[in-house]
């Protein structure tokens, strides 16, 4: 891939500016997207240094460590841990390096005490708030037959992502919050993590199904993967033949999932625009980068948190084009 | 009288493995009496199976006295492979667009070709350039990992799960043969059909008696003739294909492969392997102590999320269960002569 | 001796091998004839078990070469050496100790049935070789389980098994008993008239002559020279293997037996079958020897006494009070040392240092507030290097790579550090050279006489009859009696041994 | 001449490496002679402090022939309770709001002695339960991730990281002594006093030569009346010690602490310390070796995204250099015959 500085390349030699970037992980789904169309507006604007973090604070830190050394003239940074961003400012600070984080939001005083500090991603609870709504529309709209003990509540179980991930936990909190502010009562059956993780979801699910069967009224997933993982276990349990059905909904709309979307094994997912997140990101950049005006030559605005607003999408079946387009 | 009453204490000492796992479902059992069902048998066993088929080959290892910390990215990568020879072909984000639909067997062979051939590699590290197997496998973990992820993080569509399989091989890893009103899982078949092999392999042949051999007393192998070079490639190897086979059974299980997919199994299958009696120093294990091994991680597993104990605290209990059954195992070896 | 008396099956010639600051092996060069016994006889150390290392596949030569059976030979695994004719029974016991019995015999060459071990063969052929060199040991039983003394038959058994043209015994009969001796001296009389040749490794000077035809004496990595055994007697050999003069076997007594110092009182183990009811004194500057058949659990009451064994009942009166040794700490506390027996598994720590060996049970003295002198700690090693003549380039080389012998004297001067009281010797000179074990007697001699009760067990009658003031003897876990050296016999002990 | 020259040779067979160390630098300064400076040099050596003292906390263990997999773990909780003691007190997201700005000592310390406590727990199951110590820590290892999930997700604000350090606390682990343009960083001072400090326990004190010898040759360092037991639970006590001011650098210099910080050092540090010589079977093993070892890692590490190797083909390279490293190490004893 053409992810590298090429070698010996210090990004002070040659014409571009060097942006140094880390992603939190490299191998996610969704970030795999959002590295591509970084990569992709970066060719010949700026000469992009990315770094896998690993899911790991402390090597991210190290890596800016190296990315100053290297002579990045700014930074673009997936933090790992929201909380780290000041950390990350006091080591660009001082070189007056221009750092734009995106994708995990970081506290607003922290953003607002740096002057070329910004923010360029969606607001962390609104996947969850867009999930809660859609699993509420789709309840409402399906109540006679999916209330199976028409009870008028909603039973339901929850595959959490790892613990303590910012994502995890605001998906997990604002999905069932906005669920309850709809005015739909809730019943939580179960809710267990699976780490992100399609085996482990399918193991959970397996034990859920063996317990409650036909008491589960709704799978809810903080991801796509979770969600497809939760699906294997359905079908091996004669769900989605016949009459049989489990409403399922994740987080990411993934390729796998819009499949079962139209397949109609799942009621929808959540689309987080990787395209416009990664394209927005190496324009303020390579802006940054070259001594201008973040927003010089874009199409963006800032809101008054200095961030650059991507928002999410919800697909289901009636606008499943949109989720296939992510993907050309 | 007295003797009588301390072969049945001599033979619970020796067994007390066996016995935990019983009073461990015992106790979950008493916990929530609903748990005693054919489903959650059923459930518990077809989890078991791709985890006892990795636990086997771990434990061939772990008895020449090494390790194999590659084993789940082995797994990884061959879910990842199989995966993606083996989407249906109307799928419309197929790795390979214009791939025919494959017979079952030919990605499964593909997989476990690759993996079989890391194993030996691992092997000849070991032996050849006398590498302690921790860090050569702990290289071997980090370089599959990367392979795995260059393979899979692809276009045309990037580092996406490898899902769309087809019908053939979900079947074969989802489905079972009806009896009566259950279905008996193809994966424990499969796991029953690779713990016979394993056993002969062990109780029955040169291979599982130098094996024996090498993790006892290497020394005494070498003096003895046996070519313990080849031995220990050859148990690598055997290793990395059982690991493959359950990656493609992971793969067919969840319907879906990552570059993530097995990872850190190698630690559950080496625990299961040491709480089922198998000796880290190696030249001491059995077939069926691995096997419980397995189950009673399972058992904890599945026991726990059954009970819907909450999942810190699932920790914590897991953490607690698993000193406990060992310790009580080792109380056989505490005493003081 | 056969016809073939003249023809060589086997001359290793000007062979040379250096390990890292030693030069283990000097051309050296050793011609053994078909169907006889030839002894290799030299000091701990001396490069004996080095050269037939260098035959066996095990070490690789510098220098030299070797002709077998007519064909120069270079063997580079022991694979090679076995399949060609030659076996082995090693000096450290070599064995799986997790498997049984006949899978350690036939391991590297298991009967098959197809792809299968023909496990019945197996049972059935262990069984007959054990029949037939007399051996009554179940083939199915776990090494582990197994005496040493049973440990060491069974590799014999092994090494005949070959049915090797010659076969190396590197010190057979360091854990063997009387009778066993005898035993295998039988053996090798038959395998003699099988004409098999026999290179024989012992430092039991009463067996060379018995067994062997011609000698080879090595000193120092050097060849010295090769003798019919007829033309030698017991001290012209010693003489050649030292280099001086050594008319005694034993040094003088000089100790002074005064009151008793230690009474042990209805020892019974608590885990049975075991030793029981065993009751004996020891006196100030006295030698107590322990006779006993094996498995007469002579070992395990030094053990119990020591700390390392729990006891159902029994008790320890040291100068008049009683004291408990529950754990070694405190049995060293109490002044006691223990030489144990199996010097690999309970003496040794392989990869660490002689200096390191010598003065880890005896820390305490080191300590200068919370740290360790380097100089006391050094100068303690020398004394140990020095005192017990170990044959060490440095003290930081390692003692795993030392010899036999050699280690074992590092350990009775790890004891002798930390001046005991009471010294407990098992089988103190097992594997140690006659010089060295001359040595040794002086130096039991001499804590005798500074005042110590010195306990010690051995299986070598002479060394028991030449060394000790008062002989107890055991016998099946029991104390059969209480004998006085002097005025004892050979056939007494005997009897006793055989009482229960 | 002859033994000059073999005397060099031998030199370098038996330090192969810091050898390899120094091989490993030329060759990142030949493809990019940029690397070759003091900010490189000063990030390098602020990078491998806290692993350092990690590593040598482990390796303690490991030449007891223990092993510890609860290390990262416990790191992660002297993180979170290091860091929710140390919040600034203007700070909008404190875990205890009404908790007074503590001197920077009390908070370490108590983070200290939670896991030195925890480290002696592990001692006693290893030593008075004769749980091997792969069991026994693995046990912890999950047990200590729930303890601390369950401490980090609390109210009032849930499982947030935790942020917004004392200034004190970030400066006591991310700044350093001004030397010319440069900072010698704290960190690195840190963990030139550890090693000092375990040096000489390791090669001063009765507790150190007990440590070889219950690892080289643990029946007999008990006839040699080393009190087996007491001993290694100190030695996990001094480990779980290391561990938890670690976690707390770890903290400090992040700037915020989740119960995932420190996930897997655990597997880094055993890997640095095998690298630096430690044996796996216990009883070898040098201050200055584990040291290296930590550094060769940090170089590969640090080297490889400087050169800009793209993140997969890292993986690969890596695990390559790792295995090349120890096989060139072993030829010394594999040469032996
Ligand atoms: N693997 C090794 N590494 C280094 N030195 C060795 C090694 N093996 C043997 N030596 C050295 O070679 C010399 C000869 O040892 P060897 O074991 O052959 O003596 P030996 O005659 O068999 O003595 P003993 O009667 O005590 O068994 C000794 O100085 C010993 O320290
Ligand atoms: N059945 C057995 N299982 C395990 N170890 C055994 C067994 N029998 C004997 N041993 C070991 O062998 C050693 C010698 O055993 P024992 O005390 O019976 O003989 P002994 O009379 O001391 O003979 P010797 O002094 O010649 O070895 C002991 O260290 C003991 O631990
Ligand atoms: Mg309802
Ligand atoms: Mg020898």
């Amino acid at each position: 891939s053409s992810s590298t500085g090429g070698s010996g390349g210090s990004g002070k030699d040659s014409g571009n500016p060097a942006v140094g970037a880390t992603i939190y992980k490299f191998d996610d789904n969704f970030m795999s997207y959002v590295r591509r169309a970084m990569e992709d507006a970066a060719k010949g604007n700026v000469k992009l240094m990315l770094n896998d973090s690993q899911n790991d604070q402390s090597k991210q830190i190290e890596q800016v460590d190296t990315l100053i050394a290297k002579g990045a003239k700014s930074l673009a940074i997936n933090l790992v841990d929201p909380k780290a961003a000041q950390t990350i400012i006091d080591k660009a600070k001082p070189k007056n390096i221009p750092v734009i984080f995106f994708n995990k939001e970081p506290d607003e005083k922290v953003l607002k005490g740096y002057d070329k500090a910004y923010y360029v991603g969606t607001t962390s609870s609104e996947s969850g708030v867009l999930q809660g709504e859609m699993i509420a529309k789709a309840w409402e709209a399906n109540k006679d037959k999916w209330d199976k003990n028409h009870d008028g509540k909603l039973q339901y179980v929850l595959l959490k992502g790892e613990p303590g991930h910012p994502d995890a936990e605001a998906r997990t909190k604002y999905a069932v919050d906005t669920i309850k502010q709809k005015g739909i009562q809730v019943d939580e059956l179960a809710m267990d993590t699976a780490m992100w993780d399609a085996t482990k979801a399918t193991e959970k699910m397996d034990a859920w199904l063996a317990k409650y069967s036909d008491k589960i009224e709704f799978v809810i997933a903080n991801n796509d993967g979770m969600a497809l993982g939760a699906i294997a276990s359905l079908e091996k349990a004669g769900y989605f033949s016949g009459d049989k059905f489990m409403p399922v909904v994740g987080v990411d709309a993934i390729p796998e999932a819009l499949e079962m979307i139209e397949k109609g094994k799942m009621v929808g997912s959540i689309l987080n625009d990787a395209k416009n997140q990664g394209k927005a990101t190496v324009q303020l950049a390579a802006n940054a980068a070259k001594g201008k005006d973040v927003l010089a030559g874009t199409e963006w605005k800032l809101d008054d948190k200095k961030a650059v607003r991507v928002p999410y999408v919800q697909v289901d079946k009636t606008n499943i084009q949109v989720g296939k387009d992510a993907y050309k | 009288m007295a003797t009588k009453k301390s072969n049945i204490s001599k033979w619970l000492f020796d067994n007390v493995i066996y016995v935990f796992l019983v009073l461990l479902v015992i106790g979950i059992v008493v916990a929530s009496p609903d748990f005693l069902s054919m489903t959650n048998l059923i459930n518990i066993l077809s989890q078991s199976s791709s985890r006892i088929i990795i636990a086997l080959g771990m434990a061939g290892i772990l008895i020449t006295a090494g390790t194999d910390l590659s084993a789940g990215r082995m797994v990884g990568l061959a879910a990842v492979v199989s995966a993606s020879l083996l989407q249906a072909s109307d799928y419309a984000y197929k790795m390979y667009p214009h791939l025919a639909e494959l017979p079952l067997i030919v990605p499964i062979l593909i997989a476990m070709a690759v993996t079989g051939l890391i194993g030996a590699v691992n092997g000849v590290i070991v032996s050849k350039l006398h590498v302690p197997p921790f860090i050569a496998t702990l290289g071997m973990m980090i370089g599959v990992y990367g392979i795995t992820s260059i393979y899979f993080d692809r276009p045309p569509y990037g580092a996406q799960p490898i899902g769309g399989l087809s019908q053939s091989f979900t079947t074969f890893a989802q489905r079972g043969i009806p009896v009566g009103q259950y279905e008996i899982p193809y994966l424990l078949l499969y796991a029953i059909i690779a713990s016979i092999l394993i056993w002969v392999m062990w109780n029955k042949t040169q291979l599982g008696k130098n094996m024996y051999a090498i993790g006892g007393n290497p020394e005494a192998a070498k003096v003895s003739g046996v070519n313990v070079a080849r031995n220990i490639i050859i148990i690598y190897m055997i290793a990395g294909l059982l690991y493959g086979f359950s990656g493609t059974l992971e793969a067919g299980r969840v319907g879906s492969a990552t570059n993530n997919t097995g990872n850190m199994y190698e630690l559950d299958a080496i625990a299961a392997c040491v709480v089922g009696g198998v000796s880290l120093s190696g030249g001491i294990g059995t077939v069926p102590g691995v096997i419980t091994g397995v189950l009673i991680f399972q058992v904890i597993n599945y026991g726990l999320a059954f009970l819907g104990v909450s999942p810190y605290i699932q920790y914590i209990v897991k953490g607690l269960i698993i000193v406990v059954a060992v310790a009580f195992d080792m109380r056989k070896h505490a005493k003081k002569k | 001796m056969s016809e073939a008396g003249n023809t060589y099956l086997l001359e290793m010639q000007n062979l040379t091998k250096r390990f890292p600051g030693v030069v283990a092996l000097n051309n050296v060069s050793l011609k053994v004839k078909a169907g006889s016994v030839h002894a290799l006889m030299g000091e701990n150390g001396a490069g004996k078990s080095t050269l037939m290392k260098c035959l066996f596949g095990i070490y690789s030569m510098d220098e030299g070469k070797i002709f077998f059976d007519g064909k120069e030979v270079q063997f580079t695994s022991s694979k090679q050496a076995l399949e060609n004719g030659v076996s082995m029974v090693h000096q450290e016991l070599n064995q799986v100790r997790q498997q049984n019995v006949m899978d350690n015999i036939w391991l590297g060459r298991y009967p098959h049935k197809g792809i299968f071990i023909d496990e019945k063969k197996m049972y059935e052929d262990t069984k007959a070789i054990f029949q037939s060199l007399d051996i009554n040991i179940d083939p199915r039983s776990k090494v582990s389980t197994l005496s040493v003394s049973e440990m060491q038959m069974v590799e014999i058994a092994k090494a005949v098994s070959y049915h090797s043209k010659i076969i190396v015994m590197d010190e057979p009969t360091s854990s063997l008993t009387e009778t066993e001796v005898n035993h295998l001296f039988r053996i090798i009389k038959r395998l003699q008239s099988e004409n098999v040749a026999i290179i024989y490794i012992s430092h039991k000077m009463e067996e060379i002559l018995k067994i062997s035809d011609e000698v080879t004496i090595m000193r120092d990595g050097q060849y010295i020279t090769t003798k019919d055994a007829k033309e030698l007697t017991t001290n012209e050999i010693i003489k050649l293997m030292v280099g001086r003069d050594l008319s005694q076997r034993f040094p003088e007594k000089i100790n002074e037996p005064e009151e008793v110092i230690l009474k042990v009182k209805g020892f019974t183990a608590e885990t049975q079958p075991s030793f029981s009811n065993v009751s004996f004194e020891l006196r100030k500057g006295e030698i107590l020897g322990i006779a006993g058949l094996v498995g007469s659990k002579r070992t395990e009451v030094v053990e119990a006494l020591f700390g390392l064994r729990s006891l159902k009942s029994g008790t320890i009166e040291l100068r008049g009070k009683a004291v408990k040794n529950d754990t070694p700490q405190k049995a060293i506390k109490n002044g006691f040392a223990l030489v144990t027996e199996e010097r690999r598994t309970t003496g040794i720590y392989p990869e660490l240092s002689i200096s390191f060996n010598s003065i880890i049970a005896n820390l305490k003295q080191y300590k200068k507030g919370i740290f360790l002198s380097d100089s006391k700690v050094h100068d303690d090693t020398k004394w140990v290097i020095d005192s017990m003549k170990v044959k060490t380039p440095s003290q930081k080389t390692s003692i795993g790579s030392l010899s036999g012998g050699n280690q074992q004297k590092v350990i009775i001067g790890r004891w002798l550090l930390t001046r005991p009281d009471i010294l407990l010797l098992d089988e103190p000179t097992r594997g140690i050279d006659v010089g060295a074990k001359f040595e040794i007697y002086q130096l039991i001699n001499n804590l005798a006489a500074e005042g110590k009760g010195i306990i010690m067990i051995s299986s070598e009658m002479p060394e028991l009859l030449g060394v000790t003031d008062r002989i107890l003897v055991m016998s099946n876990g029991k104390a059969a009696g209480i004998v006085n050296t002097k005025t004892t016999t050979q056939e007494e002990i005997m009897r006793l041994a055989a009482l229960y």
